[in-house]
């Protein structure tokens, strides 16, 4: 069983994690997004601006806002503004 | 498939063929190309574009779907490349037939607009080419001012 | 030459290799094609196109030259079909190269309507298959209602 | 040398006339193009409604009005509306 969430990152998002995905415990009963992201953005302070301008997915399809849940195995993407064309 | 990420060039003839519909009387293709551009001596030699690929196709099926519509088009396709695409290549090709011509410019249009808006595309410069007495370097600027179309 | 008239069919991709061009970062192209049309029973077979030769490449290259100036497109194609052109067929094929988007999409849509309005081509209906029961026939109708695009 | 005009028509005035071309007889110290055309009408009095909505070319040029001057050689195009596309 798995007890983290991958948490994918994009463009500005993984030049200042430096990384393009990390994995992160969550309890069991689950956790959200915003707990998530907020925890990684402490330890990497470069995140924080990139993420008030991004959009967040879980599983494939777009979350409403941080408060939206994840379960251990849930893949997250974190998308700044998009820029293709 | 009428959406499309690619990995390798563009070819217009291929999304020419999609659209072939004998009620429309009208095509427009929009292609979004790599452009040169010059900044602070440095020259564009090519952009990398990566992409979501969990959401990337819904996205585009849902710009699809409402360009069928609202718009009155008949047949749509789009295809946008992914990885790293040199100056004067294709990023991106749209093509909408639709029974008039204003619909399909229409569509076309906001298509592409949406897309640059909607769709999880990043671009990021490749520069080439340092000014003259320095030495030569690629690197990435994420950010670009710049944007091809 | 940029501006052609042609009894043969078009080919979307010759035009495209006009419009190759660096520093231009959109394309819009436009294809007008004979649409399927049904009228009392009767449905369109093909068109047949006319035009002043003593004026009209004249015409498109004004056009091309207005397009240029007006609207910053850097490279302009434009091809026009005379003859009998079969339902599905180009009539017409449209391609501007400009720096941006909106350069490119407006200078296309202008090029259409002023081809339409300001230059000496005419088309006139075939009209295939009579309703069921009445014989087949062929024939004119200069002033048709419908016009592609 | 000539001693006429070849007057050219298209789509509509091509019907009218039941033919692509007449050549026109005008005197050596010229004409105009109305009074060409409005000689043509009066045999082919289909020709008169299209007339009205035309443009006139004259050896490929488009002229100003029914008063352009033409000369024995000139060719005159008869323009109804266009309908390309």
């Amino acid at each position: 069983m798995k007890s983290s969430v991958r948490v994918r990152f994009f463009a500005t998002a993984r030049e200042a994690m430096g990384a393009a995905s990390v994995d992160r415990e969550v309890p069991a009963s689950g956790s959200t997004i915003g707990a998530v992201l907020s925890g990684l953005a402490e330890e990497h302070p470069r995140l924080k601006p990139v993420l008030k301008g991004s959009r967040f997915v879980r599983n494939g399809r777009y979350v409403g806002g941080p408060r939206a849940r994840v379960a251990p195995g849930d893949e997250i993407g974190v998308h700044p503004p998009y820029s293709g064309g | 498939m009428t959406c499309e990420i690619s990995s390798r060039p563009l070819s217009l003839s291929r999304v020419e063929r999609h659209l072939g519909d004998p009620a429309s009387g009208a095509v427009v293709f929009f292609i979004g190309r790599v452009r040169r551009e010059s900044a602070g001596g440095r020259r564009t030699a090519a952009l990398d574009y990566e992409t979501d690929r969990a959401v990337v196709l819904a996205r585009l099926r849902d710009l699809e779907r409402q360009a069928l519509r609202r718009f009155g088009a008949r047949r749509v396709f789009l295809v946008h490349r992914v990885g790293r695409v040199r100056v004067g290549d294709a990023s991106v090709i749209i093509g909408v037939a639709a029974p008039h011509r204003a619909m399909a410019f229409r569509a076309a249009r906001f298509l592409i607009e949406e897309l640059k808006r909607e769709v999880p595309i990043w671009k990021s410069d490749r520069w080439a080419r340092a000014p003259a007495g320095h030495r030569r370097r690629t690197r990435p600027r994420p950010r670009g001012a710049r944007s091809p179309g």
